[in-house]
């Protein structure tokens, strides 16, 4: 399988803190890989530095289904236009927004409308939204938020928003899809419904990276899982070996007796 | 005059407006500070204070007091009483206008804002009349020569008066318990709310600082200007503002660096390019500073509104 | 389905009384001040895009109005540009200063951005009254044409200082922004101004270019504010510095927030009820403003959200605590 | 859904307020005053509408204007607004019972407003606003008492060069209407008779820190320092140019004709300070000790524009007898007639564009603590 994404040498510093540390690692097409690591490791920072939010201080980021492009210095819009979208570890929804516009912003990039067709009638922008209205709707189903869509986002319950946040990310049809602990602050009910929703995109052909914390979840649906630790990349591989990985054990051991690390 | 002399003749002028500048806009950093909110409002409390000093003044020339006080003393006295009173009002405000508010939009405690400044402008109008009123000063006129450079004892008093303030000021936020937890409320208002600081009482404290230090710079502008009128607040309070941003909106040291700045900035621009175009000038150095400093001089924390 | 049809029929009877009121009460005086009042309805639905939509707290919006009434002002007097005509380059001017302002202020965020447009407003009234060899100085500009209309079997019309004209063009004017207003929040141009406004980061995230559309914005609502200019000059006659203070560009952001923020007929109706209070409260003479600032302290605090705001947890106050993942 | 409904009474209660303005007419006549009457100028307005209030009273004490019918006021506040003046006078042309405007105070509001009175044919007689600009419009229902800025300037200009012999010249303004205005005229007599202005700058009103401008004049040593404005901002510039030592005469225009000037500006940076004034000395002429001593009794001490607001309101009144009826253009025709009004400044008259002819520029001194009226001519 070809890599759709590669990390090269990533860099990433917060004043004396190193929270990325010479990173490199790829994503395959089709792939879902789990980045795990104890708090602090750089896992959310990685994610920043890939779509656009943080310049790394070195290194670069290559995207691309064909012919690899660089990523590095790209606007976060020009990242979700390339085809990657994320979802954020602290959830951030746009609360005073329905369900259903949430996801509908998702769509901005696959539609054209322009200003003046915007403001006049224009058989066109309508069928365009018409498309719009469609594809959200779609998600909505997909991840059971249908009946909900004219509630307002910030309303939902926790996990309800958790799932829309990923309906959001999937309105345009990304390539590949970043999930920043998308397990974080649910129920047992609530994980299983996630684990079969990421099965189900999975299975649609797309492509997964994903920061979790809970090895339940990571571990059964990762093809593979990259460790961080104090911003240095310490495994790789299948989530058996990892797990076994002395290193690994090590890292998260140590843990226990640091209370954290976040820079 | 010699062009040397002259700049220096210049920086003295510019100093003593920004003094008075960096008194108001240091309530009105605080109050950002600790909640987030433009204090239209406080423009207004700096003329309250000024026409409470005014009253205490007239009272003191005619009024029972004996005569052969100092004039220090006077002042002294009026400047407490002033911004005792500033301060009551200041958290009385807080109280009955902001704090029901305060989980509402942040735009709705700007417009409520701006509706207590029309309030209290006019109030200021209704009480004492709308023609400029003269402000007695009992300060000598002595005057000296440095090098040519001319300083008047009124000058000093601003200085003095206004750099005892804030070297005060700074001594209470840094190192007292109240100033640790005004300091933490501004960092976060609900993580403090949940440690179980009293977060009403620090913002109501906040309020009366402010206030009472809009209500010094209010009297000693009166005494440096001689006349005051009720809707001198309103230029002042802006003025103070660009002042407050200028050094970092929410930074205290950044009030004081950003009044002194604005007030030689105008003096410079007087001075130098035009007065008419003084104003324009000001306000260019202020957006290409943030331009280039986009949290003003010493600010470090940006907030989003809206 | 039935709520759309519900709200067209609101609105037809809304347009109706509007255009049926001169008729019934001629009163050129209560007509001016509506005229007013819906001016600066077409003020707030401007800024509504800038501050309601895309959540840019301006505070200079009253430099847009006058750049639109300077426009029409010195091209009809050097040129002799009818109003018809002059009105369409004193939007684009104006939409254009939005967005060339813009390109700088838009760097600095929140409540600096705040300052940074104030100041423009300061600097662009200042520059007027300075300016004095193109822009008259204090004076202003004198003798600006009134619009002259057709009307078949009555020839040429000049609207004069007649009321009634007036109304009717900022009635229809006001009406055909906000219907424009309305379909633009609610295309794909508006849902992402909306979302830069909850949550910016998370926008850009999803592919929406923020700063080009804040841009866009400011330039949209820069534009209906020169066209508001331009209705505004040629129905004073005059146009004078001093008309466009800071005092102007506050009103019409109470007017917005008053309205609810994002919301076009909070926008229209705020502007109404705000800008034809200080009219209403004349019987109490010197102590109209006065109370005018009691009513807006009252009103933020009977509906904090707007009359037709939704609330929203994403303007809460503790939002500027959440730092960036 | 209750913050619905709390919206809708809102506006109900709105409507109510609006119905409640349109109260029934009742039998009077009145005379409508527009000004500034609150905001930065509500004290210059509210000068003026005491001087009104006045003429009103005496008018009233004189027995009914026309028979059976009395004589009212209606004053409204302009806030100094263009927009807010076409507004009012709006309101003022709508009122049946108006048949004469005074006011308004600023030119840039009395300029829009004057076209409105024009259409409704509604006489105004303004008693302050001096730009020549407003009465070149032609309209004849726009009338004033004040001289225009085109005698005072020139007049200052001449008293400058022909008894001061001052020769650089440095002229500050207010960059108001008048203020610019008054600048422009002195400086074209000033270049005229070959006077050196070394500088001309505005200052903003409602500053208050003038010391690093009047620094700065202090190092180009003027003779004279002119300042065309009003007298809060004169004051203080009187008061700083004592502070920072900046010799020479120091001159302006009525504007700065208030006791409170030297009050404010303390009497003794004040002393030695020229001004000129529309008309004479109000408290020198035979003809206004009555009314001095009406206004001063009632209200205190005079403003600068009482007086003139007193006149123009009388003249409105003196029309409104001539013509004895409610007629508005009976009043204007009964205006075209006014020869030789007695009014406080002298005998009272207006020219073909509405112009008062009183052109007499008198000249003031300030010498302990008070003007000192130096005389008073007509300069053109």
């Amino acid at each position: 399988m070809p890599a759709l994404l590669e990390v090269e040498r990533l860099t990433r510093r917060f004043g004396g803190v190193v929270a990325l540390d010479d990173v490199t690692l790829s994503v395959e097409q089709g792939e879902t890989v789990g980045l795990i690591g104890p708090n602090g490791a750089g896992k959310t920072t990685l994610f920043n530095c890939v779509t656009g939010v943080l310049r790394p201080d070195d290194g670069e980021v290559r995207f691309g289904r064909g012919p690899m492009e660089s990523l590095t210095g790209l606007a976060p819009h020009d990242i979700a236009q390339c085809g990657i979208t994320r979802t954020f570890q602290n959830v951030r929804l746009f609360s005073g927004m329905s369900v259903l516009e949430n996801v509908l912003v998702g769509t901005y990039i696959r539609t054209h409308a322009g200003l003046i067709s915007s403001m006049l009638p224009s058989a066109e922008a309508r069928r365009e939204e018409r498309w719009a209205q469609d594809r959200a709707m779609g998600l909505l189903e997909l991840v059971g938020l249908a009946g909900r869509s004219h509630e307002m986002a910030g309303a939902l319950p926790f996990g309800l928003q958790r799932r829309l946040e990923i309906a959001r990310a999937l309105s345009s049809d990304p390539a590949l899809l970043l999930l920043d602990e998308p397990a974080a602050g649910l129920n047992a009910a609530e994980k299983q419904a996630l684990l079969q929703l990421i099965e189900q995109l999975k299975g649609q052909g797309l492509t997964t990276f994903l920061i979790e914390h809970d090895m339940r979840v990571v571990m059964p649906i990762s093809d593979r899982v990259v460790v961080l630790d104090y911003g240095k990349k310490i495994a790789e591989g299948p989530p058996k070996l990892v797990q076994e990985n002395p290193r690994v054990i090590e890292a998260y051991l140590g843990t226990s007796t640091t209370v954290n690390r976040e820079p | 005059m010699t062009p040397l002399q002259l700049f220096c003749q210049q920086l003295a002028n510019g100093l003593t407006l920004g003094a008075i500048y960096a008194l108001i806009a240091l309530g009105y950093t605080m109050i950002y500070g600790v909640i987030q909110l433009i204090n239209f409002a406080h423009g207004e409390l700096f003329m309250v204070g000024a026409y409470v000093a005014l009253t205490l003044v007239l009272l003191s020339s005619a009024g029972p007091l004996p005569s052969g006080i100092p004039w220090w003393m006077t002042l002294l006295v009026c400047g407490l009483g002033s911004m005792a009173a500033a301060g009551m009002l200041g958290a009385a405000i807080e109280r009955f206008a902001y704090r029901p508010i305060r989980h509402a939009p942040r735009l709705n405690a700007l417009i409520t804002a701006i509706g207590m400044s029309f309030f209290l402008q006019n109030a200021l109008m209704l009480l004492y009349g709308a023609t400029d009123r003269h402000f007695p000063n009992p300060i000598p006129l002595t005057r000296w020569e440095v090098g040519g450079v001319t300083v008047t004892l009124m000058q000093l008093v601003v200085w003095a008066a206004s750099g005892l303030l804030m070297v005060g000021l700074q001594l209470l936020v840094m190192s007292t318990k109240l100033g640790m937890a005004m300091r933490a409320t501004a960092q976060d208002l609900k993580a403090c709310a949940l440690l179980g600081i009293p977060v009403d009482r620090i913002i109501a404290t906040t309020f009366v600082i402010g206030s009472a230090f809009a209500a010094m710079g209010g009297m000693l502008f009166g005494l440096h200007y001689g006349t005051i009128n009720f809707h001198d607040g309103y230029l002042m309070g802006l003025k103070a503002f660009t002042a407050a941003v200028l050094g970092g909106i929410g930074n205290i040291p950044g009030a004081m660096v950003g009044g002194l700045v604005l007030g030689l900035l105008e003096g410079l621009g007087a001075g130098y390019l035009s007065s008419q175009w003084k104003n324009v000038f000001a306000f260019l150095i202020l957006v290409v500073l943030l331009l280039f400093k986009p949290r003003g001089l010493l600010g470090e924390r940006v907030a989003d509104r809206a | 389905m039935e709520g759309f049809r519900n709200q067209t029929v609101r609105w037809a009877i809304g347009v109706i009384a509007a255009l049926a009121l001169p008729i019934l009460n001629p009163n050129p005086y209560h007509l001016d001040v509506l005229t007013n009042a819906l001016l600066y309805a077409l003020l707030a639905l401007g800024l509504n895009l800038i501050v309601g939509l895309a959540g840019l707290l301006h505070l200079g919006y009253a430099a847009f109005f006058a750049i639109g009434a300077y426009t029409y002002g010195l091209l009809n007097l050097h040129w002799h540009w009818p109003f018809w005509i002059g009105m369409i380059p004193a939007a684009i001017v104006a939409g254009l200063s939005g967005v060339c302002l813009g390109v700088p202020a838009l760097r600095v965020r929140g409540d600096y951005l705040a300052i940074v447009t104030l100041g423009f407003g300061e600097i662009v009234r200042i520059a007027f009254t300075n300016l004095e060899q193109w822009t008259g100085g204090p004076n202003g500009l004198l003798g600006i044409a009134h619009p002259k209309i057709w009307i078949p079997g009555r020839g040429l019309i000049d609207f004069g200082v007649a009321s009634m004209p007036y109304y009717y063009l900022v009635c229809i004017t006001t009406a055909a922004v906000a219907v424009v207003c309305v379909r633009l929040s609610r295309s794909r141009i508006g849902r992402a101004w909306v979302a830069i406004r909850e949550d910016e980061l998370a926008a850009s995230c999803m592919g929406v270019p923020v700063l080009q559309l804040k841009l866009l914005a400011q330039g949209c609502g820069g534009a209906i504010a020169g066209l508001a200019g331009a209705i505004f000059a040629s129905k004073q006659g005059t146009v004078t510095p001093d008309s466009f203070d800071f005092i102007l560009s506050v009103m019409v952001l109470a007017m917005v927030v008053l309205g609810g923020l994002g919301s076009i007929r909070g926008a229209i109706l705020g502007a109404l009820l705000l800008g034809s209070l200080p009219e209403l409260l004349r019987w109490f003479e010197q102590y109209r403003m006065l109370l005018f600032g009691l009513t807006m302290i009252v009103m933020m605090r009977l509906r904090p959200q707007g009359l037709f705001g939704r609330s929203s947890q994403g303007l809460a106050p503790d939002r500027a605590h959440a730092g960036s993942a | 859904m209750a913050s619905g409904h709390r919206a809708r009474v809102l506006i109900r209660a709105a409507c109510l307020v609006w119905l409640a303005g349109c109260g029934k007419p009742e039998p009077v006549v009145k005379i409508g005053f527009a000004a500034p009457l609150t905001g930065d100028q509500a004290p210059q307005g509210q000068d003026m509408l005491r001087g009104a209030q006045l003429a009103i009273e005496h008018a009233n004490s004189q027995g009914p204007i026309l028979p059976g019918i009395r004589l009212e006021l209606v004053a409204l506040d302009d806030q100094r607004n263009p927009t807010q003046a076409v507004a009012v006078a709006k309101r003022l042309v709508a009122d049946p019972d108006v048949v004469a405007v005074v006011g308004h105070l600023n030119s840039s509001c009395t300029m829009p407003a004057s076209a409105i009175y024009h259409q409704a044919r509604l006489l105004q007689i303004t008693p302050v606003s001096s730009n020549p600009q407003i009465s070149r419009q032609g309209f004849d229902t726009f009338y004033r008492t004040c001289a225009t800025d085109d005698l005072q300037g020139p007049a200052a200009a001449l008293f400058i060069v022909k008894e001061l012999s001052a020769g650089r010249v440095f002229v500050l303004d207010d960059m108001t209407t008048y203020g610019r205005g008054l600048a422009n005229e002195l400086i074209k007599k000033l270049s005229a008779l070959r006077v050196e202005v070394i500088g001309h700058e505005g200052i903003t009103q409602g500053d208050k820190d003038f010391v690093p401008l009047l620094t700065k004049i202090k190092s180009l040593r003027p003779d004279l320092v002119y300042f065309a404005g009003m007298f809060p901002e004169g004051a203080l510039l009187i008061k700083q140019r004592a502070e920072v030592g900046l010799a020479g005469y120091f001159m302006g225009g009525d504007g700065l004709f208030d006791a409170a000037l030297i009050q404010l500006a303390t009497p003794r940076a004040a002393e030695g300070v020229y001004l000129t004034t529309i008309g004479s000395d109000i408290h020198q002429i035979p003809t206004a000790r009555e009314f001095v001593k009406a206004f001063e009794t009632r209200f205190g001490s005079i403003g600068a524009y009482s007086a003139y607001t007193y006149e123009a309101t009388s003249i409105a009144v003196w029309a409104v007898r001539q013509a004895g009826t409610k007629d508005r253009s009976a009043v204007l025709a009964a205006i075209k007639r006014l020869k030789d009004y007695p009014g406080l400044f002298g005998l009272q008259g207006f020219d073909a564009k509405g112009d008062s002819l009183i052109r007499d520029i008198g000249l003031f001194t300030v010498k302990a603590g008070k003007f000192v009226f130096l005389k008073a001519a007509s300069w053109d």
